[in-house]
């Protein structure tokens, strides 16, 4: 698979978990690529700039500089969209009133702590609102590709990266398989790709157990 | 009635001097105040601190004025995506504080709230608490966070009535309404300036009371971009 | 599509249990809930704790709840005008907390905020302080004072939309908009509801997601008082 | 004078400290008397239940009431009115941004102090706004009869009421003087009523110095 590929599984079957009538954040990178899988669900999508009912991007002569994402590309409202100051915005956020966000990840440990805001060694200059979705979300979900373009896998036994909080996510969807994090365990809950649970345990090298549920289902 | 229109804030030259805390609206450059940050541009002033969420785009807002040279310091959440801040940063010449949004915005909220400080569950256990007081509150971990004030604040509007009462535009209001309240002089940029009693009460999100001075806006939008007309 | 209009809360009689913290908008009686304080009034709960600025009025609103026994706590800014809260209280047979206003508002609106607690500089030094941690910041003395929090928000607002978004009217906004903020469940007594998509997005006060059941106030204004239609 | 008439003279000094374009928050009692002498002063009044810009009382067919005070009294809207939730509200008051607070009292110290809010051995049930005006407003003018019904001064030494806050007032304006609070002094700025400043001294007892300035022009 190309890496567009790649990323449009994992944005596809991280769409796959959102129900209708979620208030969902969707961070930068794979997460934006959601929408697009969407499909007729009625889900709301908050955007930490002061938007709840984020709608689809906007025809080129409807483009509004004043209305964004908090990936500052151009967006629409949807109907019943409302619209607030950034101090409200993180009310919502950090407050426990977003069912799911959805984040890009660097780093996930097999206690499912994330890491994806900083590297190590370079200079920590961003982090916008990534730890406060991480403290405040109902449900975390992180997406990534499985391994780093050095073939290094993402999920570790411990982080190397700084950490973006102390909460434990709920599910890190990849390319290859869905993994959750329960009561310590990493569980694979679906395998996506072309390797087997028993090449993901070897590849991984971390304690690993397959529970294939149909979880997505509402 | 004092009118709170102003050209330019030449004419309020008296209230900028070097090493003042400035709070800048916008999240990139939209609710951004660009022409105000043009006109600051024109000043005799250095060592500025700014509090703003990031530095503008590149080239643009308070992008120019940190390449400038008249900024010493920023206090905001994403600064990555500006390389010349990372260089600057790099080679001392620019000192950043880097705080979550979430937090940012509450310390800026609680600065023109007569509030102190909180605590908040975000960052906790991570590098941005080193050095943060950690208090446990009914069985969960917070971190305590100071109120955030500045001498000056300037913001983006949509529309302001004569007396400084303020409304919005989309995501343009952004950081805008909490900084109206935390700074000792308020100078809003506005697409228009309507007479009295032109906006509804309830509609008006930021109060008259916050708003020191009003500027009309040099700059229109095309597209993505903001052009000075 | 859920749909979140109730006739009554007897649709939802599970949510109400014995002993929970219920936050109760209005001031006086403008902005309280006053239908749903009638349903409340006929279901078989007890020792309610009830956060709100006030106990209504003689004879209306919180005034009738709390006189038919069904509140052992609460917590708010004024309860002086109200002789059978005092005499209650006096007897022992209600337990009152008392904040000042701002303090009340603050606390409430920390609590849906993810904040834990706070510094306020009001009633520093006074009886409203004794127990309290007091904190210097910056050369001022404040107070710590914890966020509120409730099972169960009841709330008045003007419109709704089908989604829950909601406007408010006048100075019967009040607490309503930080208590939908704070609670478990938040159930909203309105003028009109309407489709989604016809209250403006600059000027709808209380997003959707707080909202989760809509009923239909069954109270019109008649000069300075509220009928039961 | 009768008291209906004692408690206007307050008022009408105290309209005579307010400025144009001051934001103003008038307590309940005499300080609400205050808005009858205003005139055509352009001043902005705060009511801490969520409004700027209250109007004169309504007309009886336009009585609405959810626009009332924070006595609860029907109001109206003047042009260029805001409304706000109560958190906004003191977000303004105790955030500094109220101009004057004209707060009724019960008593005043030497040094400033007031109360205003508890009586001493009776339940303390009610505080409402009063202690957030007191931490939060630029200047705090208190307006009260100089002496109760039982004759007792109510500038005192020291407090036998709950003090309601640490902050020292601007001005006690009586119905027989002006009292300002400079440096730990008690200041008599104006004398209204028909006691003399050694009268005044001898029946207040405690130490005051006269100071007459003209303070109220602009």
């Amino acid at each position: 698979m190309s890496n567009l590929d790649v990323r449009n599984v994992i944005a596809k079957r991280i769409a796959q978990e959102l129900k209708d009538r979620q208030v969902v954040n969707l961070g930068i990178g794979i997460p934006t690529l959601v929408i697009s899988y969407l499909e007729d669900k009625e889900v709301y999508l908050q955007s930490e700039n002061g938007l709840l009912g984020m709608g689809p991007p906007p025809l080129e002569d409807e483009i509004d500089a004043d209305l964004v994402s908090a990936g500052k590309e151009p967006i629409t409202l949807k109907k019943g969209a409302t619209l607030f100051d950034s101090a409200n915005s993180f009310v919502m956020i950090r407050g426990g009133h977003i069912d799911v966000a959805v984040l890009g990840v660097l780093q996930v440990s097999i206690k499912g702590e994330i890491a994806n805001w900083a590297i190590p060694n370079q200079p920590i200059l961003g982090v916008g609102g990534a730890m406060d979705l991480i403290a405040g979300a109902k449900k975390v979900i992180c997406a990534g590709t499985l391994f780093t373009k050095n073939g290094e896998a993402k999920l570790v036994k411990e982080l190397q990266y700084p950490i973006s909080g102390l909460r434990q996510i709920d599910l890190f969807i990849t390319e290859y398989a869905v993994f959750a994090f329960e009561n310590g365990e990493v569980i694979i809950k679906e395998i996506i790709g072309d390797l087997t649970f028993e090449q993901l345990k070897e590849r991984l090298n971390i304690p690993l157990r397959q529970e294939i549920t149909n979880i997505y289902m509402n | 009635m004092k009118n709170k229109v102003i050209e330019s804030i030449n004419e309020i030259r008296e209230v900028f001097r070097d090493n003042q805390k400035i709070l800048a609206g916008g999240f990139g450059l939209s609710g951004s105040p660009l022409t105000i940050i043009d006109q600051i541009m024109e000043l005799d002033i250095k060592n500025l601190h700014l509090v703003s969420n990031n530095l503008g785009d590149d080239g643009f807002g308070l992008h120019k004025l940190f390449t400038q040279g008249k900024v010493q310091k920023v206090i905001g959440s994403y600064f990555t995506m500006n390389n010349e801040a990372v260089m600057a940063w790099s080679e001392g010449t620019l000192d950043i504080e880097l705080i979550p949004q979430g937090t940012l915005a509450e310390a800026i909220r609680c600065g023109g709230a007569g509030i102190g400080g909180f605590y908040t569950k975000t960052a906790v256990g991570t590098e941005l608490a080193i050095g943060k007081e950690e208090r446990e509150i009914d069985g969960e971990r917070y971190i305590f966070e100071k109120a955030i004030k500045g001498d000056i604040a300037i913001i983006r509007a949509k529309t302001a009535d004569l007396l400084g009462n303020l409304t919005y535009h989309r995501t343009a209001r952004n950081f805008n309404p909490i900084m109206a309240t935390a700074a000792d002089i308020v100078i809003v940029e506005v697409d228009e300036i309507v007479e009295i009693g032109e906006l509804d009460p309830e509609t008006i999100i930021t109060p008259h009371v916050y708003v020191d001075y009003i500027i009309q806006t040099k700059y229109t939008k095309v597209g993505e971009s903001y052009v000075k007309s």
